[in-house]
């Protein structure tokens, strides 16, 4: 047997984190929290010429075709450094694409995702709360799409965006041009400020239909295994930073790191950790497989990582005492980003009785 | 049992209720102040009217201009004061902590000068202990004061001290024998904010605020008068002030939200299964904010009740601080969960959606302010159960070859 | 205002105190645990000669009077001693005479209660899940009363039965003489070893009607008050227990109460208890005042308090260590006792919802 | 990624599962052992019928009887013989800690006479390392070994010795030299559990269950032939053997319930609002109890992947216990919770609630046994994220010198 990634993944994985770790991290993080740009663009060509945007895209269409092992790690080293690209935006984007799409809509936007001059969005969201497998109240009308989504990520860089559309068996997708003027994008302010949201008005939208209402659910679960990996990468980028604060900060004569009380809170993170990433490890395996797991894998996956990143964004704050509650510290980052995702896909107790649903289906099916 | 005031309580509360409508009324309906300025003035017109009616300092000695009356007189005012419109935020510090210091510790001209203008409003006072090296260790202090003819020169940093922009005068604890003992080598002075050497810089939080300040002192000079304690003594003079710290009655900030807050936001969203308030899991985490959050009120009134009985609290009130930190960063975040997208998008101002979101990243300070989590439950197991204390390098190595361990 | 108990309360509590640290506590436990008596005889004498049982019998009926307040901190006594005398079930049944009795039944019953010749008992479980509000299968025949009671504590020593019975709007309260045929009582194996439970079959018997629903209901108020302190006595036996081994216990050189670990668990154990306290006392003062708070403080009570003694029993065994997990070990009290008041009176989930439907009347009422 | 055999490993499976299927044949359906001596005797056969097959000491060196083999090898076995009817509960410990510290630190004389019979299932060993006072703090071992001509003297008592009154031999660690450095004081040896002055006493849990015992040593005499490793290096050698007690993939006890079992047994409970198993604070348990278990049984596959692909597994494998015993309580109590009475009744044999029973005091033991909660996370801590050790006396403290602090 072989439950881990293959080298030439772990390699490709390592170039990206060199990369990151040379250019992004939080002081550029903090660049696009104070300036206004959307998104870090020296950044993004670094990440094209990395052939990133490129990674799942089949060479047929210009790209390097590589499985979805390489998006998983990707994705950890996304949420790692916190890059303020549209990176993991366009990787669920081209997920859906590659999932649901049709050949021509492939033809069309493929080439331009591996040469990095299209940046793609994903459209949930509308306003309130929405479970993803819910209806959604935009809908297609005979004169076109209407409705809004929001908040959408990295939807005001986004050139085309995948949506959320109210079918006959639950939510379908869409693919939205977004160079019309039916579709406005206006940016929407949340709690993360490096990663911008926007918001997509649909006034009678030309769209192209993508994928039914199983699709859509199978896009879902990929989704989840990709962020799962995103707040692993960030989880664990949270935990070096209140490990290496414990390793350093003294009180009363000693390093806290001596003290059980942050001991055991790190030794918690860890844990925590481990179990997000079997879960996560194993939804990589069942989506790059197509094996009926990745259902399971993916909410289990998804609900462990946000749990981990959850704790550990707090409890990193805690243990840095007054300093990590400033702006100037980077703590803030992290308990920020754990409300993106959170919010991202679906709220945790959607997930978890969606976990439950497929373990009694198993269950049924098994007796 | 009986929860309500005792005769002479209800005749206490009347009296005080009467006075602050009509003396409260011109504050009722006003908009916020324009200016740091009128802020001020609001606030100093206030306490000029308590003064005035005797309504300042309730508790303190008669000979300190107090009106040397019983805790449970002093409680009932606030509580009838926080119900009024009256701008109470500034004196909080000064009075319930600073000032008691400066009659308790300094020299007979001090209190002169500066007990009488503080209780009447005029001067305005700030509490300088926190440094970046000094937090839950605050013996921990390095803000350095040496001695010069009849000054000491003061040099180092503060932090977390609230509303230092706004304040007149201040305590601060120094290290003034860096040779002696950790504890044994502070002493704690009145420092003059306007003076020279002397800059205020807001603290920005986390959140975006900025209720705190970092306090610079280069070279500042304070005369020995305004010396609070013995040389070497400041530890012992820190100590007075935290124990009145820690009288004042500890609870939830007003703007934190409760069980009810969760029942609201979860009857508006719909779930597949109907609305989320009657989902098993949202009605298990209002049970649980209720029993926190009421059971920590509940623990105050026994405390209330113990002064009301002119019995001394029992140390239940210990556990107020913690149950309520955490309990608002639970329920901020599993509301802001339920509430998926909206929860995440900056919610209008004033709606509870905008509560719970404040409350997420105050609730992340409050764990720490004033002693963390981890300090807390020490205290709780140390002083209350009687644990022996943490392992810890002997006490009586000079601050300056402390070394790590 | 005066939140606190009567001097003459604490004195009564005092005086009970003595007495059961003299002749109670895990070693007489640990006698009823081998021998296979249902009480502690000798005990039971002792406790009728303190006026215990007759505590709240009004003097015209022979007994003391005294309120709800003494009632309270007697539980709180019995719980602390694990005292192995029926004085919990009979309080229980005294209180459910007092609230929805006759005054026939009452003259009948209490005069035996304060002298002690009586010890009484009360069914609410029927052998599977039973949640207290739910309907009984037990119900009136033409013939009499059928069905059967598990486990009811000290039912083989009791001489007279409350019980739930299916009423019209919910379950009502009934009186069961237990000298008769009809009404057979044989001991069930429960998990707690120190307090016998039994199982009462009523095949036609004689029964007289006690209260309607509202009563019922009223009566399983005060009930969750009194087992609230009852477990907090039991929990403060614990978390004593607890803290002393850690004060004396070494490991590595030092007393185990230095480390973290172990002091932060204690730290919570006493949080816990001060929680449950102050919803007790408000339980016990909305109880002995009548007042209208009484539904949602005994709520509140009794998942607070059970929850405490939980985590104190599992934490107090963990922080024993090995020695903690031996039969010779008196953790195992508390860890089983924890049990039997969580299953006495109906689940955690159902009284945590009983707290928010009250809390949510309290809305309705106030909007 | 592949969750399937490699070739070789699928041949290897497929043999082992052969032999195994004929071999253990007649022990399918046997009744449970009337007599301690026939639960004995059957285990013997299956040991003895592994030793003359080639299938005992896989991995050990071929030069002490092992087969030489990979880590993969013996635990496709192990797999097999875990789906089998065969009896293997009485020589994972003797064969799996006790030999492998034999045959590294014994001289050639005591490998002869031990090894073979040891192998072949004849012998059967126990460990005796816990102590009263040497529990989580192993290294506090009192138990006395005083040499005397060529014999060692030992007096003392070890507790938590699993099947002791079955036993043969065991390794036992002594303190030699109370003057020397807890850590240095230490002999371990080889002792014979029938010898006079070894009494075994049966350890009741509190479950009321006996797995294990009490040893007393009262003069028992022990050949300084039988010592293993050098006098004073005893933490050195029981190191060795406890590293073989890490490598056997600690995981959940086989009786233990998991997620399924909650769903079932909440499946049959009716609450106001429909069956229990539809009730969101149910079902997010049932998800928590899935993501506890079954990310450890992932983990652990981890590892296997690692030892398959002939890598080192990495740290990750430190988490198991820690979240398995955990995660047995809280789904013990709530699945006992939500029974009520039902859960409170001791329940009949084989049902899933006397699993639940059984499962909430056995976790008690379980958060406990080799190494707490609590010693777990310092591990993990200290070993795998480097932060520095709980402050601890001076480690050069001679032995007899320690004052507990």
């Amino acid at each position: 047997m072989n439950f881990d990634f293959s080298d030439e993944a772990r390699e490709f994985q390592a170039q990206a984190r060199r990369f990151f770790d040379a250019e992004a991290g939080p002081d550029a993080a903090r660049r696009i929290m104070d300036g206004g740009e959307p998104y870090d663009k020296s950044m993004w060509q670094g990440v094209v010429e990395l052939g990133l945007p490129a990674l799942r895209v089949p060479e047929a269409h210009g790209g390097v075709g590589l499985g979805a092992e390489e998006a998983c790690l990707i994705a950890e080293e996304i949420g790692r450094s916190l890059a303020p690209v549209p990176l993991m935006s366009t990787m669920l984007f081209t997920e859906a694409l590659l999932a649901a799409g049709s050949a021509e809509q492939q033809a069309r936007w493929l080439p331009g995702i591996a040469d990095g001059s299209v940046i793609g969005c994903f459209g949930w969201g509308e306003g309130g709360t929405q479970v993803p497998t819910s209806m959604p109240d935009t809908r297609v009308t005979k004169d076109g799409l209407r409705g809004h989504k929001a908040p959408v990520a990295d939807a005001t860089a986004a050139h085309v965006a995948v949506v959320t559309v109210a079918g006959d068996e639950g939510p379908i997708l869409m693919l939205v041009d977004l160079a019309q003027d039916a579709a406005e994008v206006t940016p929407v302010d949340v709690l993360d400020l490096v990663r911008p949201h926007g918001r997509i008005r649909l006034d009678n939208a030309t769209a192209e239909p993508m994928g039914d209402a199983d699709a859509c659910a199978d896009v879902l679960d990929k989704a989840a295994v990709l962020t799962a990996f995103e707040a692993i990468g960030t989880q664990d980028a949270a935990m070096a930073m209140a490990v290496d604060y414990a390793k350093d900060r003294v009180a009363f004569g000693q390093r806290i790191g001596r003290y059980q009380g942050v001991k055991h809170k790190a030794a918690d993170m860890y844990i925590k950790q481990q179990l997000a990433r079997a879960h996560a490890m194993h939804g990589a395996w069942a989506f790059g497989a197509d094996a009926p797991e990745l259902r399971q894998a993916a909410a289990a996956a998804r609900v462990a990582s946000l749990d981990a990143l959850a704790f550990t964004a707090e409890e990193n704050v805690q243990l840095h005492g007054g300093i990590g509650f400033t702006w100037e510290s980077n703590c803030q980052f992290y308990y920020r980003r754990s409300r993106a995702l959170s919010a991202a896909l679906g709220s945790r107790g959607f997930w978890s009785d969606r976990l439950v649903r497929t373990l009694e289906r198993r269950n049924r099916v098994a007796a | 049992m009986d929860f309500n005031d005792s005769p002479e309580e209800a005749k206490i509360r009347e009296e005080v209720r009467a006075w602050i409508k009509d003396a409260a009324a011109e504050y009722e309906g006003l908009p916020a102040p324009a200016s740091r300025e009128e802020f001020v003035a609001r606030q100093k017109s206030w306490q000029k009217k308590k003064y005035d009616a005797g309504h300042a300092g309730i508790t303190w000695p008669k000979k300190f201009g107090g009106q040397g009356k019983g805790p449970m007189e002093s409680i009932i005012f606030s509580q009838e004061e926080g119900k009024s419109p009256a701008p109470t935020a500034l004196y909080a510090i000064g009075l319930g902590m600073c000032i008691p210091t400066v009659f308790t510790h300094g020299n007979q001209d001090v209190i002169d000068r500066f007990v009488p203008p503080s209780l009447s409003g005029e001067e305005i006072w700030c509490q300088l202990f926190s440094e970046p090296a000094a937090g839950s260790d605050l013996a921990g202090i390095r803000t350095k004061a040496e001695k010069d003819g009849s000054d000491w020169v003061i040099n180092g940093q503060k932090v977390w001290t609230t509303n230092a922009h706004l304040c007149d005068y201040g305590i601060i604890v120094t290290r003034t024998d860096p040779s002696a003992p950790k504890h044994k080598g502070l002493t704690m002075f009145i420092v003059d904010m306007r003076a020279d050497g002397v800059e205020c810089r807001p603290l920005k939080q986390m959140s975006g605020g900025s209720d705190f300040n970092e306090v610079f002192f280069d070279e500042v000079r304070v005369p020995d008068a305004w010396r609070l304690g013995e040389e070497g003594e400041g530890w012992k003079v820190a100590l007075t002030t935290l124990m009145n710290e820690r009288l004042a009655v500890g609870g939830k900030p007003r703007y934190s939200p409760d069980w009810s807050t969760l029942l609201d936001v979860a009857k508006e969203i719909e779930t597949a299964l109907g609305p989320a308030s009657e989902q098993a899991d949202v009605r298990d985490q209002v049970a649980q904010a209720y029993i926190n959050d009421q059971g920590v009120k509940l623990t105050q009134q026994r405390s209330l009740s113990a002064l009301s009985q002119g019995k001394t609290p029992g140390p239940e009130q210990s556990i107020s601080k913690v149950v309520v930190a955490k309990q608002m960063q639970e329920i901020s975040r599993f509301a802001l969960d339920i509430s998926e997208s909206a929860g995440f998008m900056a919610a209008d101002e004033g709606s509870e959606l905008a509560r719970l979101q404040g409350s997420y990243f105050g609730a992340a300070g409050l764990r720490i302010a004033g002693g963390t989590d981890e300090i807390l439950r020490n205290i709780i197991a140390e002083r209350v159960l009687g644990l022996p204390g943490d392992l810890r390098p002997p006490k009586d190595t000079p601050f300056n070859e402390i070394e790590a361990l």
